[in-house]
């Protein structure tokens, strides 16, 4: 059969990155096409999703995380969540799994040409945000300022810790870091533990004064996002994390002036074909699996609350 | 895919008698037709013509399964040694005719065609499609239920047909209207031109059937009422006598939605395809347990929207054809119809 | 409008007014004169649409659970008031089989009772009428009063006269429990009807020798289309999450990664003849004891499936085997969590 | 090649499992043809397991647990009885031949029962021929 969309390339692992732990663990798989013929015709953009098979367990839709300005591999973040996640977690370097793709609509980079560029994400939602600054950075003269803003629970469950520690050091990018909590010996919470993650001003989030370039917080992401005061003007902002987050984080944003359509996200949704037939991860008349995963705020206004 | 433009049809009729042996010449090809087994008539692959039951006026079971199974194995996967793995996927070449195949189960399939076709061909579907003829029949005795004049469609109607026939007594009057079925009347001698008269006939058979449906419906006023309908109470209370069972959804003509799982037997794997409900709560449910659709009331009102108007916003038509099945075969006699008038009223 | 569709709507209206039942369910007209369907009367008002006669046979019990699975919307409140229920005989002991399982609390149900000389198949009286050329095109208007051995249908005012097997539901022939066995109100006088379970079409199929059997279930399973009308009907299916949909759903958000990824996945989605049969024995098993044999879903099937042959099976040995019956005593402990010291063993070596 | 059925025991771990090992340390032969999986009680054993098991090809199904009155839980294989007696009789009444499905109580010191049981039951087993009615289609190449 020619063209068959649901047929997986095989890849092989070639790199597991053990992001954090626990019971929703994150590990970053490198993987390439064992066809090279593939390996030259895939080509993807910013944001845009991929389908991962384990043969026996199923398909599941990942977010590619790595840039295409970096080419010969693909990388995805997962978490552990369900019956594929738990299964790609199992897998060792040199197996092998199915990828199919890439789907749906990226963040419009070139539109966002000359513009500063904010990136708040929290936990796993840094993942989709990785592909877009890294590419920004890859082409770094065509965007104004590019802050990152990017909140964990603790220390341990940061993703890419060590990139971002080196992207701290650089000046051509503002890096904000901030935990929830910060643990102490023998798990305990204590705000003194971790030198250097200062204490976020929890009643007045405005007064608390970064340092220009680089700070590192124990605080909430949107309250963070207050503490910088980012500009809105020439400005777009891309937030990605758990729900409750983007709903505070675009609120304040909104505060600071930002406007809808200055403000991108992605959504997620239970999905099977990955290319708009199956039905289920339909949000009005558009599919989140083809349409989406991105959308603006001012697209989110324009269809049903039903995700 | 469906009815090419450049043919112009062309009539013919045939005697009743001859159907049998018209039948049996087209052994190059799988025919599915209605046939009644005690009280249930199904489209069937027939092996005997006599049996074929084309006097009900529709099946329980649209004929969709024919280009779109229930269960369709998509891949096999063989793992090999040293975590090779070969993919194979299944030959489609069973040349499929489906024979008294009604024009509102027609339209659904030309319905279909638009969706597995587009940006995105789904090879599955479209390669079966393509090895598909399909000859109507007129519906002469509409159904109480039916809907079809309301939502574009029409007894007669020849979307998606190669042949439609029309009975008129002793003959069924033909019209030919692709060259796919073409083939089959110049393959076989039993067909001869249609008279002026055989089509005074067929043209009164067809007005009668229209005529026997009075109801008419406001549902193209639909896509643009909902608009601001999706937040009403109205939905509440229509679902509450709703089971969430899948009936509507499987034997409806248009709903092409399916699932997609892998199936383990011993070191086997299969990956299969097989029709899915927007009825149930296992459509969209994501995996951290949080559904977008949690309640019945979401799951109807979603299926009722994709029908009358997500559709229409894709594709510019209903995603309908208003055979009644889903109000036929509700176990609890949901009406559509009626959810249709009163969405139109408001 | 007979005496008894008067009271109830009389009853329903005052428990609505004064505030006593969050809503009552009953009957109403349905989409053509040959069916009633499900209604829900929220305002007093609205009673007028109830209405009673020998085309109620849905059973309405399972719709006492419906509110226990919906998700409240944001900011909703959960009305805790009881609800307002017209229940037949056999409707009765599904409610009493929900009671003794503690799905519903006798306090969260009015129960409005009405003893039913039995309820006709929208089906079979199709084909009836049918016989006599009467089109369900061309009814405009059709009544049905008990008569008797006879039902005699009036259709668009003119009368005709069938004999009750031709048209009844096959689950009324035998009916030992035409009067409702628990109410808050009865309405109509108390009716009699078999005294004895007639198990004959089930013995039927018993005699058969095993290979025709094995014909016979496989290909009625092979029509199965997995909608699950059935299961879904059924008022005493009340699970949230079914074992039969386990392959990939997943009902909360505390459930751990490997236990979804553990999950067995007891039935796959494919329609063929062995997953179908997986499906239908695995209902079967969880109904040991549970049904009443209301015929529900052998009435939802759309694809004319005799599903009572095995709810009858079903009930007929668990009488024989350990003399219980479901959905008679709202004390009674669950088939399956009890035992006797004597249950039969002889086919264990 | 003459046809060796599959069987999928259910072995209760007090009883049954014991009484496995005792016919093992006896250096009893029997059939090789069991799977034994071990459950802590044959009251564990849920009919779904027995379903499940044809469905993916065993050709038999044997629960054993222990003897009525011996139940480590004390009545768990009780609640079995009643469970298993409602099964097979579904199953006989759908077609399918009872000795796919047996149920045999088998103490710990019966490792001569054990064989004997394992043996009876592969025999007639091997008589009915493979299991197909229940099984998965489409895998068979």
């Amino acid at each position: 059969m020619e063209n068959n969309p649901y047929k997986p390339e095989i890849a092989v692992i070639e790199k597991i990155r053990e992001e954090t732990t626990g019971p929703r663990a994150i590990k970053t798989f490198t993987v390439s096409f064992q066809d090279e013929k593939v390996k030259k015709s895939f080509t993807y953009k910013s944001g845009q999703t991929a389908m991962l098979s384990v043969f026996g367990k199923g398909e599941c839709m990942i977010c590619i995380t790595s840039t295409p300005t970096k080419k010969g591999f693909l990388e995805f973040s997962v978490m552990l969540q369900g019956k594929v996640t738990s299964a790609l977690h199992a897998l060792k370097v040199g197996d092998t799994i199915g990828v199919r793709g890439p789907y749906g609509n990226d963040f419009p980079l070139d539109k966002w040409k000359g513009k500063n560029l904010l990136f708040i994400g929290g936990g796993i939602g840094q993942a989709p945000l990785r592909s877009v600054y890294l590419n920004a950075l890859d082409n770094r003269k065509d965007y104004g300022d590019i802050t990152l803003i990017y909140g964990a629970r603790t220390l341990s469950d940061l993703a890419y810790k060590e990139e971002m520690f080196e992207l701290e050091k650089r000046d051509d990018v503002n890096v904000f870091l901030c935990l929830d909590w910060k643990f102490g010996k023998d798990g305990i919470i204590d705000e003194e533990a971790e030198e250097g993650w200062v204490t976020i001003n929890r009643k007045e989030p405005a007064k608390t004064k970064p340092r220009k370039g680089t700070s590192r917080f124990t605080g909430f992401v949107p309250e963070v996002v207050t503490a910088v005061k980012p500009s809105p003007e020439n400005a777009i902002a891309v937030s990605c994390g758990p729900p409750i987050m983007i709903k505070y984080a675009v609120a304040n944003l909104k505060t600071l002036g930002f406007k809808d359509d200055q403000i991108y996200t992605t959504l997620e949704m239970r999905m099977k074909c990955g290319i708009g037939k199956c039905g289920r991860c339909n949000i009005g008349s558009i599919y989140v699996c083809k349409d989406g995963p991105v959308f603006s705020m001012s697209q989110l206004e324009k269809i049903p609350k039903e995700y | 895919m469906t009815s090419s433009n450049s043919f112009k049809a062309e009539n013919f009729v045939i005697k009743k008698e001859d159907v049998a042996q018209f039948l049996k010449g087209l052994s190059d090809y799988t025919i599915y037709a209605p046939v009644q087994e005690e009280d249930t008539v199904l489209f069937k692959v027939i092996q005997n013509p006599d049996k074929i039951a084309l006097h009900i006026t529709n099946t329980v079971k649209s004929p969709k399964f024919v280009v779109l199974p229930q269960t369709e194995t998509m891949l096999k996967v063989t793992k090999g040694k040293e975590n090779s793995i070969k993919i194979d996927e299944p030959v489609l070449d069973e040349k499929n005719i489906l024979f008294g195949i009604r024009p509102c189960d027609a339209r659904g399939i030309a319905i279909l065609d638009k969706v597995f076709s587009g940006d995105y061909k789904d090879p599955y579907y479209v390669k079966r499609r393509a090895n598909t003829i399909m000859i109507g029949l007129a519906c002469t005795d509409p159904h109480r239920n039916c809907f079809c004049t309301s939502v574009g469609g029409a007894p007669d109607s020849t979307d998606g047909l190669d042949m439609l026939w029309t009975d008129i007594g002793d003959l069924y009057f033909v019209t030919v209207l692709t060259k796919k079925g073409m083939k089959l009347v110049k393959e076989t001698v039993i067909f001869s031109k249609a008279t002026s008269e055989n089509t005074r006939v067929m043209n009164k058979v067809h007005k009668t059937a229209h005529e026997k449906i009075t109801e008419k419906l406001n549902a193209d006023a639909l896509p643009k009422k909902l608009e601001n309908l999706f937040e009403d109470k109205y939905w509440d209370e229509v679902s509450m006598k709703c089971l969430g069972c899948g009936s509507c959804t499987y034997l409806c003509p248009t709903c092409y939605c399916f699932d997609i799982n892998d199936i383990e037997y011993r070191d086997k794997v299969k990956r299969v395809r097989t029709w899915d409900s927007c009825q149930f709560s296992s459509y969209t449910i994501h995996t951290s347990g949080h559904n977008p659709r949690p309640n019945k009331e979401n799951r109807m009102r979603n299926r009722v929207y994709h029908k009358y108007k997500y559709h229409h916003d894709n594709y510019n038509e209903l995603g309908c054809v208003g055979c009644g099945r889903c109000i036929t075969y509700c176990p609890v006699d949901m009406n559509l119809k009626a959810t249709i008038k009163e969405l139109a009223e408001k | 409008m007979s005496d008894i569709e008067g009271n109830i709507q009389a009853k329903a209206k005052k428990l609505l007014k004064d505030g006593t039942i969050k809503y009552f369910i009953g009957y109403e007209n349905g989409s053509d004169p040959l069916h009633t369907t499900p209604c829900f009367i929220k305002k007093a008002e609205d009673v007028d649409k109830i209405v009673w006669n020998p085309l109620c046979v849905n059973n309405l019990a399972g719709y006492l659970t419906h509110d226990k699975k919906r998700e409240l919307k944001k900011g909703e409140e959960e009305d805790k008031k009881p609800i307002g229920i017209l229940v037949k005989g056999c409707d009765s002991k599904s409610l009493v089989q929900l009671l003794s399982e503690h799905r519903i609390e006798k306090d969260e149900v009015i129960i409005f009772g009405v003893p039913c000389d039995g309820v006709i198949d929208p089906k079979k009286l199709e084909k009836v009428l049918k016989d006599k050329n009467l089109s369900v095109n061309t009814i405009d208007s059709l009544t049905i009063q008990h008569d008797g051995k006879n039902y005699t249908v009036k259709v668009n005012g003119k009368k005709y006269s069938f004999p009750k097997d031709k048209i009844e539901m096959s689950k009324c022939s035998d009916c030992t429990q035409p009067n409702p066995i628990i109410s808050d109100e009865t309405f109509g006088e108390k009716v009699k009807k078999s005294d004895k379970k007639d198990y004959k079409t089930v013995e039927e199929i018993e005699a058969l020798p095993l290979a025709k059997r094995w014909k016979f279930w496989s290909d009625q399973f092979a029509k199965c289309i997995r909608c699950s009308a059935c299961r879904n009907v059924c008022p005493v299916c009340y699970c949230k999450e079914c074992v039969v949909d386990s392959a990939d759903l997943v009902i909360t958000p505390q459930t751990t990664s490997s236990e979804k990824a553990n999950k067995m996945p007891w039935l796959e989605k494919n329609v063929d003849p062995a997953e179908n049969m997986f499906f239908h024995l695995t209902r079967m098993m969880h109904m040991a004891g549970r049904c009443i044999n209301c015929g529900e879903c052998e009435r939802a099937c759309p694809m004319n499936i005799p599903l009572s042959l095995l709810t009858k099976k079903l009930e007929k040995e668990v009488k024989e085997m350990f003399d219980y019956e479901a959905g008679i005593d709202v004390e009674a402990k669950p088939l399956l969590s009890i035992f006797e010291e004597d249950d039969p063993g002889d086919f264990i070596k | 090649m003459s046809f060796e059925p599959n069987i999928v025991a259910f072995l209760c771990k007090w009883c049954s499992s014991a009484g496995a090992d005792l016919a093992g340390v006896s250096r009893l032969e029997y059939k090789p043809n069991v799977i034994p999986i071990q459950v802590k009680c044959s009251g564990r054993v849920n009919p779904l397991y027995i379903l499940k098991a044809l469905k993916e090809g065993a050709d038999g199904v044997l629960v054993s647990g222990c003897h009525p009155g011996d139940c480590h839980y004390v009545k768990g294989n009780m609640y079995a009885r009643r469970r298993f007696a409602i099964l097979r009789k579904l199953l006989e009444y759908i077609g399918i031949e009872p000795e796919r499905f047996q149920v045999s109580w088998i103490s710990a010191s019966e490792g001569t029962k054990f064989a004997q049981v394992i043996d009876e039951v592969t025999e007639s087993i091997r008589a009915l021929g493979p299991q197909k009615k229940l099984t998965k289609v489409g895998f068979d190449e």
